[in-house]
């Protein structure tokens, strides 16, 4: 399925609940509203989209916002796999708070667990809800949001490991 | 047991009745990873795979590199398949930068590509033959895993971190004698392959270890949104090769082995087939580069910007030497999402740029990644000694699934 | 007086052939096993396996290095075991281990191996190679670890399944001989009257279960490391893991040297003369290499099969090896009664 | 012999027969170089894994290069080794088990750092997830690469072979209870909470 015709199916499956759908060299984004992504996801998995290939998320700490995207795409309809369609949602940086889409698709659970750990979004519904890759300490500092700096160097000066 | 206080552990109680054991991190049948097993008697009841031992922040340390840079640092995830994680990266870049590579390029990243995938799936085999008590698969698989290594050794200078592909083409040509090399190497695993048939995989107590173990069906496969073979194994017809080809994929010929049974077996199997596959591709790959020697491995403007003595050094000995302009080199804002087939399934990037010299964000989903699910929701019910089995068989790489 | 007693009792013949022959030769048993074992399947495996401490012995001085380096380690006690179970109970497994070699003759007259040619000797042998197993389940209880509480649950298991198949067909010989003497019965196999060629179900059935219930490598479902570290034997180190490994191995060799009298005519196309050298040195060296090749199969297999589920092992005891260990006892009843034997 | 009387029962004092017999076996027969010896060629590593150099360590016992032939034997459990392989990069979490695994082998115990990683954090030298092996556990031998060739690992322990005869590492360890030559590594970070009251 070519970008465009999804793009023409999506505008009639989601209708006014999308609040932007773009396509951009192959890649099909659908931004929704933080309330109105359950409804959407329900959509789309009626559409035929089947997983999430990737949950995302993203820090803009000029326009205050955090964009979590889900990847999702289709193993059981040959014609879907072909797109990966790109669910944003748009949260505010100081209480990003969201409803959690395991229910949806349980190939999100571990990624979601991911993007809570890293960005602190935290997912409302979400079954095990903690962090999955690092240490509680290391957790609490959202390590992947743009205040967190990471020193880089091109010549080595000290142990530059610790981290205030 | 309250009151017992040991150094560096921490005592809580478990439901009654259930046994509580924790499969590593220092454990043989772990790698780099934890698995808390809840059983009740010998049957698992519950499992919880606990991850990122081996969280390396790759994705941090990319957005304060430059473009070029995460290329190195990106393939330690899958050290031995690195040039199947990094083919993707590139691709992204190279869609933000609207350059493509020429064809000799593309076909070279696709051998080493395929030379990647059948020391990972023999990796694989060995890790999965030494989880099942089985040490000569180990020796054996890890023994002809190194004449692949070796051939990537010739390619590309590196046994394992070849940092090959780059945006617009690859860093080396293919030495002179190198189609001697892989043919006969790729004559030699056929061979090997029969000999592994039947001494693993229809060796009468590894079938019955696996057959009707960790069994995925179709719809729980979707469900799950596991990865490469193992949804392969499940009856999913899914391969990135497939669906979206990148590189030279649609020019060549090649199947996708799918089975339908979704066990332990059918996952061994569908690794098998797959080897004989990536063997041939080798062989159409090596063919077509010797019908067209002598094109160009980077871009013209590329080649245009060089200096007398780089293009003498490429020329000479087909090695790029690029500018170090190339190494603080600005790619235009956008967003890119670029998928490739690794040797244990499909890996996303999602790359985003601000026009500035670094990623403004990289996002890399691993296969291993995705398939950890399967400890939760496949596990469960199983019996302790199946663990192992379902671990292999899935063929689980720690560094890869933390990144 | 009390020295008369000590002395007396230190130069008790069985007692020396126990204590010296028997602890001496079967830590060189054991050391060989383990070389042999290393060496095979480092040949399957197309390497080269251990070599460089002695490249004239084939590697075999690594093995000495080994238990040296064992014997000389920390031996480390943690605080959750219970000490003394923990301490003594590798000596006990050692010790249990190696005194049927009293009760194995290796030459038929009594002149050099007085115990063994009692009447029922191979009864006495086989009970007492049943023992270690127990102990090891008590070892792995002590330890109070839950790798070794759950390897000795399967220990267990498989001693339940496995020395009932290994007793039953270990003494079918006995059934078609009419006697418990092994000294007779291996007499009765003589020239090439073999059990194993007469009655190959039980010898097949021995051989089975023995591989299981010593835990050699296609079997060692107890110490399968990949769900329970090293099962028993976890919190073990230094010598007392010393002990229980090499005690592993002794229990295989004297099951191997039974099933080498009973099944494989022990000395049988020779016999033997009288004199030190020919009545007993060239006879048991006879049955020596006899056992050896049964350890030597045992040990090929590591590098051939992988390891059975603990239920498919189990269920093929129960469903596989016993009917052939009855079947095999049947069929020594019939070789009595036709008088084949 | 320190013999004392307790009540009329002669007892031996223990502590010092066995410090004669160390004596004896040590230094009048030499023992200490049978057993140096014995430990250069008995060096089995615990199966720890910490990154991606694990692919280069699994390649050293593989056919090719078989590391079996120096007498080194991967090993399962903690408890009945004497060498850690640690292979690359530790983090955080892994510190934690590293060193639990470091305090679990029996003495005499080494280990050999290998890859870029664990010498100086290699390419993650600024992650924030990473801990230098050397501030959690005593390092006799580092291997530089990334990820160094199987020979280099192989070169490492017999590099650690010529450290354990040259200094008699073993034996002295029986003689004075303590490797002085490493003082005792404490973690720098409190990765496992083991001094936090």
């Amino acid at each position: 399925m070519k970008p465009e015709e999804l793009l023409e199916l999506l505008k009639h499956a989601l209708g006014g609940l999308a609040k932007e759908v773009t396509v951009r060299k192959g890649y099909v984004e659908v931004l929704v509203d933080a309330d109105s992504v359950v409804p959407v996801a329900n959509k789309l998995k009626e559409l035929g989209f089947d997983h999430v290939k990737s949950v995302t998320a993203t820090d803009y700490p000029k326009e205050s916002k955090i964009r979590v995207t889900y990847h999702v795409s289709s193993y059981l309809r040959e014609d879907l796999a072909k797109p990966i369609l790109g669910l944003s949602v748009d949260l505010p940086r100081d209480n990003p708070v969201m409803e959690s889409l395991t229910g949806v698709w349980r190939s999100s659970e571990f990624q979601e667990r991911e993007v809570y750990e890293f960005f602190g979004v935290t997912f409302r519904g979400h079954p095990d809800l903690r962090p999955l890759l690092l240490i509680p300490e290391l957790a609490e500092r959202r390590v992947l949001r743009k205040d967190f700096v990471v020193k880089e160097e091109s010549i080595y000066e000290g142990v530059p490991h610790r981290y205030q | 047991m309250e009151g017992q206080k040991l150094q560096g552990m921490v005592v809580r109680r478990v439901e009654k009745e259930l046994y509580e054991v924790f499969i590593g991190p220092q454990h043989p049948g772990s790698g780099h990873m934890r698995i808390i097993v809840r059983l009740d008697g010998d049957v698992i009841v519950e499992a919880d795979p606990d991850i990122g031992y081996v969280h390396r922040t790759m994705e941090k340390l990319s957005e304060v590199r430059e473009w070029l840079k995460p290329i190195p640092l990106l393939e330690r995830m899958t050290i031995i398949d690195a040039c199947n994680i990094t083919v993707p990266y590139v691709n992204a870049l190279e869609k933000l930068m609207d350059k493509s590579p020429p064809p000799r390029a593309s076909y070279l990243r696709v051998l080493l590509c395929e030379i990647n995938r059948v020391a990972s799936h023999l990796y694989g085999f060995g890790i999965f033959g030494v989880f099942l008590g089985h040490s000569t698969m180990y020796m054996w698989a890890f023994g002809d895993r190194e004449v692949f290594v070796e051939l990537a050794e010739i390619l590309t200078g590196a046994r394992l971190t070849h940092s090959y592909p780059i945006p617009g083409g690859v860093r080396r040509d293919m030495p002179q004698d190198f189609p001697e090399m892989a043919r006969r190497a790729v004559r030699y695993m056929r061979g090997r392959l029969e000999e592994y048939r039947r001494i693993f995989v229809d060796n009468p107590v590894i079938v019955k270890r696996l057959e009707g173990v960790g069994v995925i069906s179709r719809n729980k496969a979707a469900e799950l949104g596991i990865v490469g073979p193992n949804v392969r194994a499940s009856g999913i017809r899914y391969d990135v090769r497939l669906a979206e080809p990148y590189e030279v994929y649609d020019e060549l010929d090649f199947e996708i082995p799918v089975f339908e049974e979704g066990d332990a077996l059918a996952r061994t199997w569908v690794r098998v087939e797959e080897i004989k596959q990536s063997l041939s591709i080798i062989e159409q790959a090596v063919d077509w580069l010797e019908r067209h020697k002598g094109e160009p491995i980077i871009p013209k403007e590329d080649y245009d910007k060089l200096p007398k003595l780089h293009r003498e050094v490429y020329e000479k000995t087909g090695r790029v030497k690029l500018l170090p302009a190339h190494a603080t080199m600005k790619i235009p804002a956008g967003k890119a999402i670029a998928r490739g087939e690794m040797g244990r399934g499909e890996i996303i990037y999602y790359v985003e740029s601000d026009g500035g010299t670094t990623p403004y964000r990289v996002r890399v989903v691993t296969p291993s990644a995705r398939n950890a699910i399967v400890f939760k929701y496949i596990v469960p019910g199983h019996r302790l000694m199946d663990l192992p089995a379902i671990y292999g068989s899935i063929d689980y790489f720690p560094p890869e699934a933390d990144r | 007086m009390v020295l008369e007693t000590i002395l007396y009792l230190i130069a008790y013949p069985p007692l020396w052939q126990v204590l010296i022959l028997g602890f001496v030769g079967a830590l060189l048993v054991a050391m060989v096993a383990i070389w042999f074992e290393r060496k095979a399947a480092a040949r399957v495996q197309r390497r080269i396996g251990p070599y460089w401490a002695s490249p004239r012995l084939g590697g075999f001085m690594i093995i000495v290095a080994d238990m040296i380096r064992y014997v000389t380690q920390q031996v480390i006690i943690p605080t959750t075991v219970d000490k003394i179970a923990f301490l003594l109970t590798p000596v006990a497994v050692l010790v249990v281990t190696i005194l049927p070699l009293a009760f194995i003759p290796l030459s038929p007259h009594e002149l050099y191996w007085p115990v063994a040619s009692m009447e029922y000797s191979l009864l006495i042998a086989l009970a007492l190679t049943t023992l270690p197993p127990l102990l090891t389940v008590v070892l792995g209880w002590a330890s109070s670890n839950k790798f070794s509480v759950i390897g000795s649950l399967r220990e267990s298991y498989v001693i339940t399944a496995y020395e009932l198949v290994a007793v039953l067909a270990i003494l079918a010989p006995a059934a078609s001989t009419l006697s418990f003497n092994i000294v007779y019965i291996v007499e009765a196999q003589q020239p090439v009257k073999w059990l194993a060629i007469l009655n190959p179900l039980a010898f097949l059935a021995a051989f089975l279960a023995v591989l299981m219930s010593t835990s050699a490598f296609p079997f060692e479902i107890p110490e399968s490391e990949h769900e329970v570290v090293a099962g028993p034997y976890t919190e073990y180190s230094g010598i007392l893991y010393a002990l229980n490994m090499g005690g592993g191995y002794i229990r295989r060799f004297i099951y191997a040297i039974i099933i080498a009298l009973v099944f494989l005519g022990g000395w049988a196309p020779y016999t033997p003369g009288l004199d030190p050298f020919t009545g007993f040195i060239i006879p048991s060296l006879i049955v020596l290499v006899k056992a050896s090749i049964v350890v030597l199969v045992m040990s090929f297999l590591r590098a051939v099969y992988g390891r059975y589920r603990l239920d498919q092992a189990l269920d093929a005891a129960w469903r596989l090896a016993l009917p052939l260990a009855l079947l095999g006892l049947g069929w020594s009843i019939i070789l009595a009664y036709m008088n084949l034997i | 012999m320190d013999v004392k009387a307790v009540d009329k029962v002669y007892v031996g004092n223990i502590n010092v027969a066995a410090r004669r017999a160390r004596e004896l076996l040590l230094g009048k027969l030499k023992l200490g170089d049978v057993i140096d010896w014995a430990t250069t060629f008995s060096l089995w590593p615990v199966h720890l894994l910490t990154s991606c150099c694990g692919a280069e360590f699994a390649a050293t016992w593989s056919p090719r290069f078989d590391a079996e032939q120096y007498g080194a034997l991967p090993w399962v459990a903690p408890r009945q080794t004497n060498f850690i392989i640690i292979e690359g990069t530790v983090t955080r979490k892994m510190a934690c088990a590293l060193r639990i695994t470091y305090e679990q082998m029996p003495h005499p115990k080494f280990v050999i750092a290998m890859g870029a990683c664990a010498l100086d954090g290699g390419l993650f030298y600024n992650s924030y997830n990473i801990v230098r092996p050397w501030e959690v556990v005593p390092v006799d031998v580092y291997i530089p690469g990334c990820p160094p060739p199987p020979e280099a690992v192989a070169r490492a322990i017999i590099d650690l072979r010529r450290k354990i005869r040259e200094k008699k590492l073993a034996s002295r360890w029986l003689i004075e209870g303590w490797r002085h030559d490493r003082d005792p590594v404490k973690p720098a970070d409190d990765v496992c909470k083991w001094w936090r009251p």
